[in-house]
């Protein structure tokens, strides 16, 4: 039983997905139970988990294909601080799209791959192997398509073909890093660290670049980031689900399993590829926030921002260290439930309100003050203000530079935090203290949308404040740390 | 002497040949051609080999012949017997010439291995016929020849594919005009009743001597064919169903016999020693109409209208 | 009675049947043909996976009198990917060629050419016997040329007859290289010649054999006859064509070259192989990307994924054999073959079903048909995922064992190819993905019921299942391997 | 030069004229014709190889007889193929090779 557990989790979102598919359009309730028992179920097993891990068992299953292709699902400490938040985000997201969504035309299709999306994206976390990780990844990429197509206008349909532009040559870079690295080592299991003797130190870079290449694109890392703002076109659920539950993390997880799985953090310093890419994720910090003060448009402005953000994580990963490693993988969790908030609420007053220029934002804060209050708190929390999640993840990474001897990681951290306030204020501003122009409508009166915004929020303000509970996501990245499940 | 008269019969094929390929007009080609075919005929005759001559100047120039210059009776009504301006292709002739020189190169290096073998003469007297190349055909290497005979039906139905959808129901062929009591019709009625007595004596003797259903089963087309010609004999339909049994009579009675084997015997087509002549003669027989009604027939071509457009 | 000549009776009885009876009991009896041969083909797996290699000796007699034929993995794999093409396609061929549907005349003989064109795969995939494998291909590309010419239009027949010139010298070249083996061995049984000492035509007569056999597998540059010929047959037809068709002609080439002569195979011979391969995948590749019709894609996309499989002579082959990766590179290459024909016949499939509702297969035509036939879209969709060769689908499986292969031998000029391949497949199948997946206006016929457009999809989840479930093919592509399996490449 | 030798170097010459009608000349039928020489001239070789060590092997002419019926069925499908197209294009050669180019 134990050993079908990762199975069982992995299932709980792929079954749904493919009944889904076969579901008429008019199958409303019977789609909606479908994806929200999913949901529910799979958060329950993760809690039954949690309490497991926590007490130090660890799930294994094994599938095998073709010989060196083993499909291995492994839950240890630092799979299952991903796959519970991309679990918690799902229901969240899934209650919130189903109000979201109401009864529009070709429903079956969109839950359908929004399930299959994250059995991938679970199936990412639960990865016990390199290759198991690249098949669900590419699931993941495939399954997004026609979610962010999904209105079928030439704006969504530009989006994903920019999308897949830059995920399939990316994905071949991946297969080739992992194809190099495996013909000389075998197949890469995350629990055992390769023998990467055979390989000369060029290689090793090459190969290290190719799997930054791969997984970079994901992570929306400058320059590969060109399709996350263009990926806005799509619904507000899609953007949840690609900046926050599944596609950016899966990026970002990805640079984290490398650096400390694959290539383990001493041979990382050793090969002088760590701090090149703390450099790139730095430059990508700035530039995001830069490009984010440009934008008009409420969700554009989000998306850059979270070019930003994401990057947050990469640095964390590579800098090497115990804290910068804590604080990124804080960081995956923290941005998660942060943006998340940000784009519930950017999904609220477009829906409700038919807003969607920041200059729409004047005076909604008292018509919308649940929506306005999670929006401001989740942007307080972004720029770093204490005790919201986002000063903690900032805390660490800042002593994670200093410890890993890059102490200008400090003024990145600064300077960014100075362009998110300039980003992100002026919106509070606009809600709360400027006047509503005269033909300004709006409501929140629909609970599922709001309630899903709200428990985001809250998670988020609990991150923060109990930082120091071993139950925070800073108290399980510290788990990890300690434990070694990451070398 | 011999050498002599083979070399010259040599230089007349490949001046024969020469002529098929350069010669202006496809008609020329098409006549070079049968001559070609009657000279190859000798040729494998003066090889010793006279089931093999048998079948080239059945088949190879006889039928062959017949099918081209029905070909281009038609092509001319169609107006396409014209041909575009040819012009020498130097690659492909240098690759034709190496190809030729690589075959002979090989011919001079080629050794000698042990051949026909000890198997075939401990195997022959089991094999019920007499004649080896009976023996091979239709016993050692009969799936050969089972899947030769469906090759036929397979080249047939392709043929008939390429009929006009209007021409469906018709009967196979051009409608013919004879007058009655003309050279033709009289040549008609003389022809096949010796065809028939050839075609069968040919498949009759395969067994001991040269022969079989396939050179017999030629002539007897032969037959066909001078018959549907001179108005003897009115062309079936494709939908005629007897003509459609008797099309498929020789592999059906070839598959039932292979099964027959597998389910008596040890394998499928095993023929036990004792029946393999009995066998191989109703084989024989069902092959012979089988293959003279399919050639016959794509000879005749796919049926083709009056009215034309 | 053996599965195995149940195997080779029931497609040329189920023929012989729809030839001579009349047009209802005919069709009738082809379809429980059908029906029957993919039973059987199932059953010789099992026997071949559960019982071991059986062998089927020719009226009782032994090599080198007789004619011998052996199921063995490679044979069944490939015997199962076209019963479960053939089945679909006779699926689709039922209301396709369905009398009123189509005419007399194609109703008529659609059944008997491709009960034809089975049997010749079958016979083809088994034999053992070098001229037997010739008269194998040369039923195979007769029926395949007449179902090439079916449609009856012009360029239809033009198609065939450019077909068939390639078809023909493909013959004769091969059977020039059989003349020699056997003046030279005494011998056309594989197993036989493996054994005996070379002699010095061998290397011409593999050369000869083998640039036939490119001809007939429509590998650059004898690949100009495939597009027409392949886009102007009717769909069910177009399916076998591309789907299993190449795949005969590959297979001998893959007996010949690892099983018959092994040792006379020279590196720059393997290397020029693989060369043509490239080639054809940046043709082939470029070629889709030009088209306009969705048909003429997903035909230059078989010219380019042909080319994949021959990278499998330099990795394999030659000094590379009896090296750990070289089973791994063979076993590839059978992968990326049986994915392309599950594959390729489900897109065929798909397009007939958009030809049918829209009058055309011009991609401007094709415009949102997503929305109004969502299965077979989703079919394509999947079929497109293997052609690109992502996980986790069969093409994906084929594409890791080739790609190891050529970074463990050092090779890694085939793995740019795979890869480079799989960008290119991306970017010529996502045109008709993005057409169809468009708002647009929505054709005036009627769509196929969902069982009709189950069809397709259940071809096209073969193919990712296939890289799912990569274990049992693999172990099954084990059972008499030319290769010495190694594990954990 | 033996006998032997004249048969078999005449069928490789044969098989070379006939490739090179294949390749080289337009008009289908003509091709259809230059194909049945290749296969002629290839069953001559083969049977002289036959008749060699001054033993006769009957494989061979079993063989060739299969092959003369199996290239007959080509030829009328072919012969076929050019009819049907000049009935309906007036043409007997493939398109892209009609013109004088």
């Amino acid at each position: 039983m134990t050993a079908l557990l990762p199975v069982l989790i992995l299932l709980t979102s792929l079954v749904p997905a493919v009944i889904t598919f076969f579901l008429d359009q008019e199958s409303h309730l019977l789609r909606n139970a479908l994806s929200l028992g999913g949901a529910v179920l799979k958060v329950a097993l993760i809690v039954v988990m949690l309490f497991a891990v926590a007490g130090g068992a660890a799930y294994e299953t094994t599938i095998p294909l073709a010989p060196g292709l083993v499909l291995l699902l492994r839950i240890d400490a630092l799979a299952l601080l991903f796959v519970s938040l991309s679990a918690t985000l799902w229901l969240l997201t899934t209650i919130y799209a189903i109000a979201y969504f109401g009864t529009q035309p070709e429903l079956s299709r969109f839950f359908g791959f929004f399930s299959l999306c994250v059995a991938a994206t679970t199936g990412i976390a639960l990865s016990g192997s390199l290759i198991s990780f690249f098949i669900f990844f590419e699931l993941l990429t495939l399954s997004t398509w026609p979610l962010v197509a999904h209105k079928q206008d030439e704006a969504s349909l530009k989006a994903a073909r920019s999308y897949l532009l830059y995920a399939l040559p990316c994905s071949a870079a991946l297969l080739w890093a992992i194809v190099w690295l495996e013909s000389a080592t075998g197949p890469v299991l995350f629990t055992e660290p390769p023998d990467l003797d055979g390989l000369d130190p060029m290689s090793l870079r090459a190969i290290f670049a190719l799997f930054i290449l791969g997984f970079g694109m994901k992570a929306a890392i400058v320059p590969l980031h060109g399709w996350l703002p263009a990926a806005m076109a799509a619904p507000a659920p899609v953007s949840a689900l690609l900046h926050a539950v599944a596609v950016v993390k899966a990026g970002a997880f990805g640079v984290i399993r490398v650096i400390y799985d694959v290539f383990g953090a001493a041979r990382v310093a050793e090969l002088g590829v760590g701090i090149p890419l703390a450099v790139l994720a730095s430059a990508t910090i700035i530039w995001g926030s830069l490009r984010a003060l440009q934008q008009h448009d409420i969700k554009k402005r989000l998306a850059f921002s979270t070019v930003s953000q994401v990057s947050y994580i990469v640095l964390g990963a590579a800098l090497a260290g115990p804290y910068g490693m804590i604080g990124g993988l804080a960081h995956l969790v923290h941005q998660g439930l942060m943006k998340i908030t940000l784009f519930f609420c950017a999904g609220i007053y477009d829906v409700r309100a038919g807003v969607r220029s920041i200059a729409g934002l004047n005076g909604l804060g008292p018509r919308m003050p649940w929506t306005s209050t999670c929006f401001s708190l989740g942007a307080l929390g972004m720029i770093g203000l204490p005790p919201m999640a986002g000063f903690v993840s900032k805390i660490y990474l800042g002593i994670g530079g200093l410890e890993s001897g890059a102490p200008w990681v400090l003024a990145v951290l600064a300077a960014s935090t100075l362009l998110n306030a300039a980003y992100f204020l002026p919106l509070l501003y606009r809600l709360w203290f400027l006047e509503p122009s005269p033909d300004a409508t709006g409501d929140e009166n629909a609970p599922a949308l709001v309630v899903p915004a709200v428990i985001a929020t809250l998670g988020a303000l609990g991150a923060g404040v109990l930082a120091a509970s071993a139950v925070s996501p800073l108290g399980w990245a510290t788990l990890i740390a300690e434990r070694g499940d990451i070398r | 002497m011999t050498l002599a008269f083979n070399a010259a019969l040599c230089a007349l094929i490949l001046a024969a040949a020469l002529a098929t390929i350069l010669g202006r007009g496809i008609f020329r080609s098409i006549m070079f051609f049968i001559v070609y075919g009657l000279l190859m005929a000798v040729a494998w005759v003066r090889l010793d080999v006279v089931d093999v001559a048998l079948a080239e100047a059945a088949i190879g120039a006889g039928l062959t012949g017949v099918l081209f210059l029905a070909a281009f009776g038609r092509l001319v009504r169609e107006g396409a017997e014209a041909e575009p301006p040819r012009r020498i292709n130097p690659p492909a002739a240098v690759a034709c010439v190496g190809l030729t020189a690589a075959l002979t190169w090989a011919w001079f290096s080629l050794p000698i291995p042990e051949r026909p073998g000890p198997q075939l003469a401990e195997a022959l007297p089991r094999a019920g016929v007499e004649n080896p190349v009976t023996a091979v055909l239709l016993n050692f290497r009969a799936w050969d020849t089972l899947l030769e005979s469906i090759v036929l039906l397979a080249a047939l139905i392709g043929l008939w594919m390429l009929t006009r959808e209007d021409d469906w129901r018709n009967r196979l062929g051009l409608p013919q005009h004879v007058r009655p009591g003309g050279v033709m019709s009289g040549f008609g009625r003389v022809l096949p009743p010796v065809g028939l007595l050839v075609g069968v004596y040919l498949a009759y003797v395969g067994a001991d001597r040269p022969g079989g259903a396939f050179q017999g089963g030629t002539v007897l087309a032969a037959v066909g064919l001078v018959a549907a010609m001179t108005g003897l004999v009115r062309p079936p339909r494709i939908s005629a169903p007897g003509w459609r049994a008797v099309l498929v009579a020789g592999p059906l009675v070839f598959l039932v016999a292979g099964l027959a084997g597998a389910l008596l015997g040890t394998n499928f087509l095993t023929l036990p020693a004792p029946v393999a002549g009995g066998a191989i003669f109703v084989i024989e027989v069902a092959l012979l109409l089988s293959v003279a009604v399919t050639l016959t027939f794509l000879v005749l071509g796919p049926p083709e209208g009056e009215n034309r457009r | 009675m053996s599965a195995l000549v149940t195997l080779l009776v029931l497609p040329l009885a189920g023929a012989i049947a729809a030839i001579a009876l009349p047009s209802p009991v005919g069709r009738t009896a082809a379809l429980a043909a059908i029906a029957a041969t993919t039973g059987a083909a199932i059953v010789l797996m099992a026997t071949v996976a559960f019982q071991g290699m059986p062998r089927l000796e020719m009226g009782g007699w032994t090599p080198p009198l007789g004619i011998v034929l052996v199921a063995d993995g490679l044979s069944v794999a490939l015997i199962v990917m076209t019963a479960l093409v053939m089945a679909s396609a006779g699926l689709a061929a039922r209301h396709a060629f369905a009398p009123g549907t189509a005419g007399e005349r194609a109703a008529f003989g659609f059944w008997p050419l491709m009960l034809l064109l089975w049997s010749a795969l079958n016979v083809v995939f088994l034999s053992r016997d070098l001229f037997n494998l010739y008269v194998g291909i040369e039923l195979l590309s007769l029926a395949a040329i007449g179902l090439v010419a079916i449609d009856g239009k012009a360029t239809a027949l033009a198609a065939a007859m450019r077909y068939m010139i390639f078809a023909l010298a493909g013959s004769l070249l091969y059977l020039a290289g059989v003349v020699l083996i056997h003046a030279a061995h005494g011998t056309l049984d594989i197993d036989l010649i493996a054994t005996r000492t070379a002699a010095a035509p061998d290397g011409l007569a593999l050369a000869l054999m083998t640039a036939g056999l490119m001809a007939k597998t429509a590998l650059f540059p004898f690949h100009v006859w495939l597009p027409p010929a392949h886009a102007g047959a009717p769909a069910p037809a177009s399916a076998m064509l591309s789907g299993l068709v190449p795949k005969a002609s590959f297979a001998i080439l893959l007996r010949l070259w690892f099983d018959t002569m092994p040792d006379r195979a020279s590196d720059g011979a393997l290397t020029l192989i693989a060369l043509l391969g490239t080639a054809a995948v940046i043709w082939g590749s470029l070629g889709a990307l030009a088209q306009v019709r969705l048909k003429l894609i997903v035909a230059y996309s078989t010219v380019a994924q042909i080319g994949y499989l021959f990278l499998v002579f330099p990795l394999a082959g030659g000094a590379s054999a009896g090296v750990p990766w070289a089973a791994g590179a063979w076993t590839g290459a059978v992968f990326l073959a049986l994915s392309h024909g599950l594959a390729k016949a489900a897109m065929f499939l798909a397009v007939g079903h958009w030809m049918a509702v829209a009058g055309s297969d011009r991609l401007s035509d094709l415009r949102g048909l997503a929305q109004l036939m969502p299965m077979t879209a989703f079919a394509f969709a999947l079929s497109a995922v293997t052609l690109v060769g992502l996980p986790p689908s069969g093409g994906f499986t084929g594409k890791y064992l080739v790609m190891t292969a050529a970074f463990a031998s050092g090779q890694w000029a085939w793995a740019l190819v795979m890869g480079g391949g799989g960008l290119l497949a991306a970017a010529y199948l996502y045109r008709p993905m993005a057409v169809l997946f468009a708002r647009g206006a929505q054709a005036g016929a009627a769509p196929p019921s969902r069982a009709r457009q189950a069809v397709p999809l259940l071809l096209a989840s073969a193919s990712v299942a296939l890289g799912i479930a990569s274990a049992g093919p693999f172990d099954l592509l084990a059972i008499g391997r030319p290769l010495a399996a190694e594990e954990g490449l | 030069m033996t006998a032997l030798s004249l048969f078999a170097v005449t069928g490789a010459v044969l098989i070379g004229i006939g490739f090179y009608g294949l390749i080289a000349t337009r008009h289908f039928l003509r091709r259809v014709v230059a194909f049945n020489l290749i296969g002629s001239g290839l069953f001559l070789f083969f049977g002289a190889t036959g008749a060699r060590g001054g033993v006769t092997d009957p494989v061979p002419q079993a063989l060739i007889i299969t092959g003369i019926v199996v290239a007959f069925s080509a030829s009328a499908l072919g012969v076929g193929l050019v009819v049907a197209r000049a009935r309906l294009s007036g043409r007997a050669a493939l398109p892209e090779e009609e013109d004088g180019a």
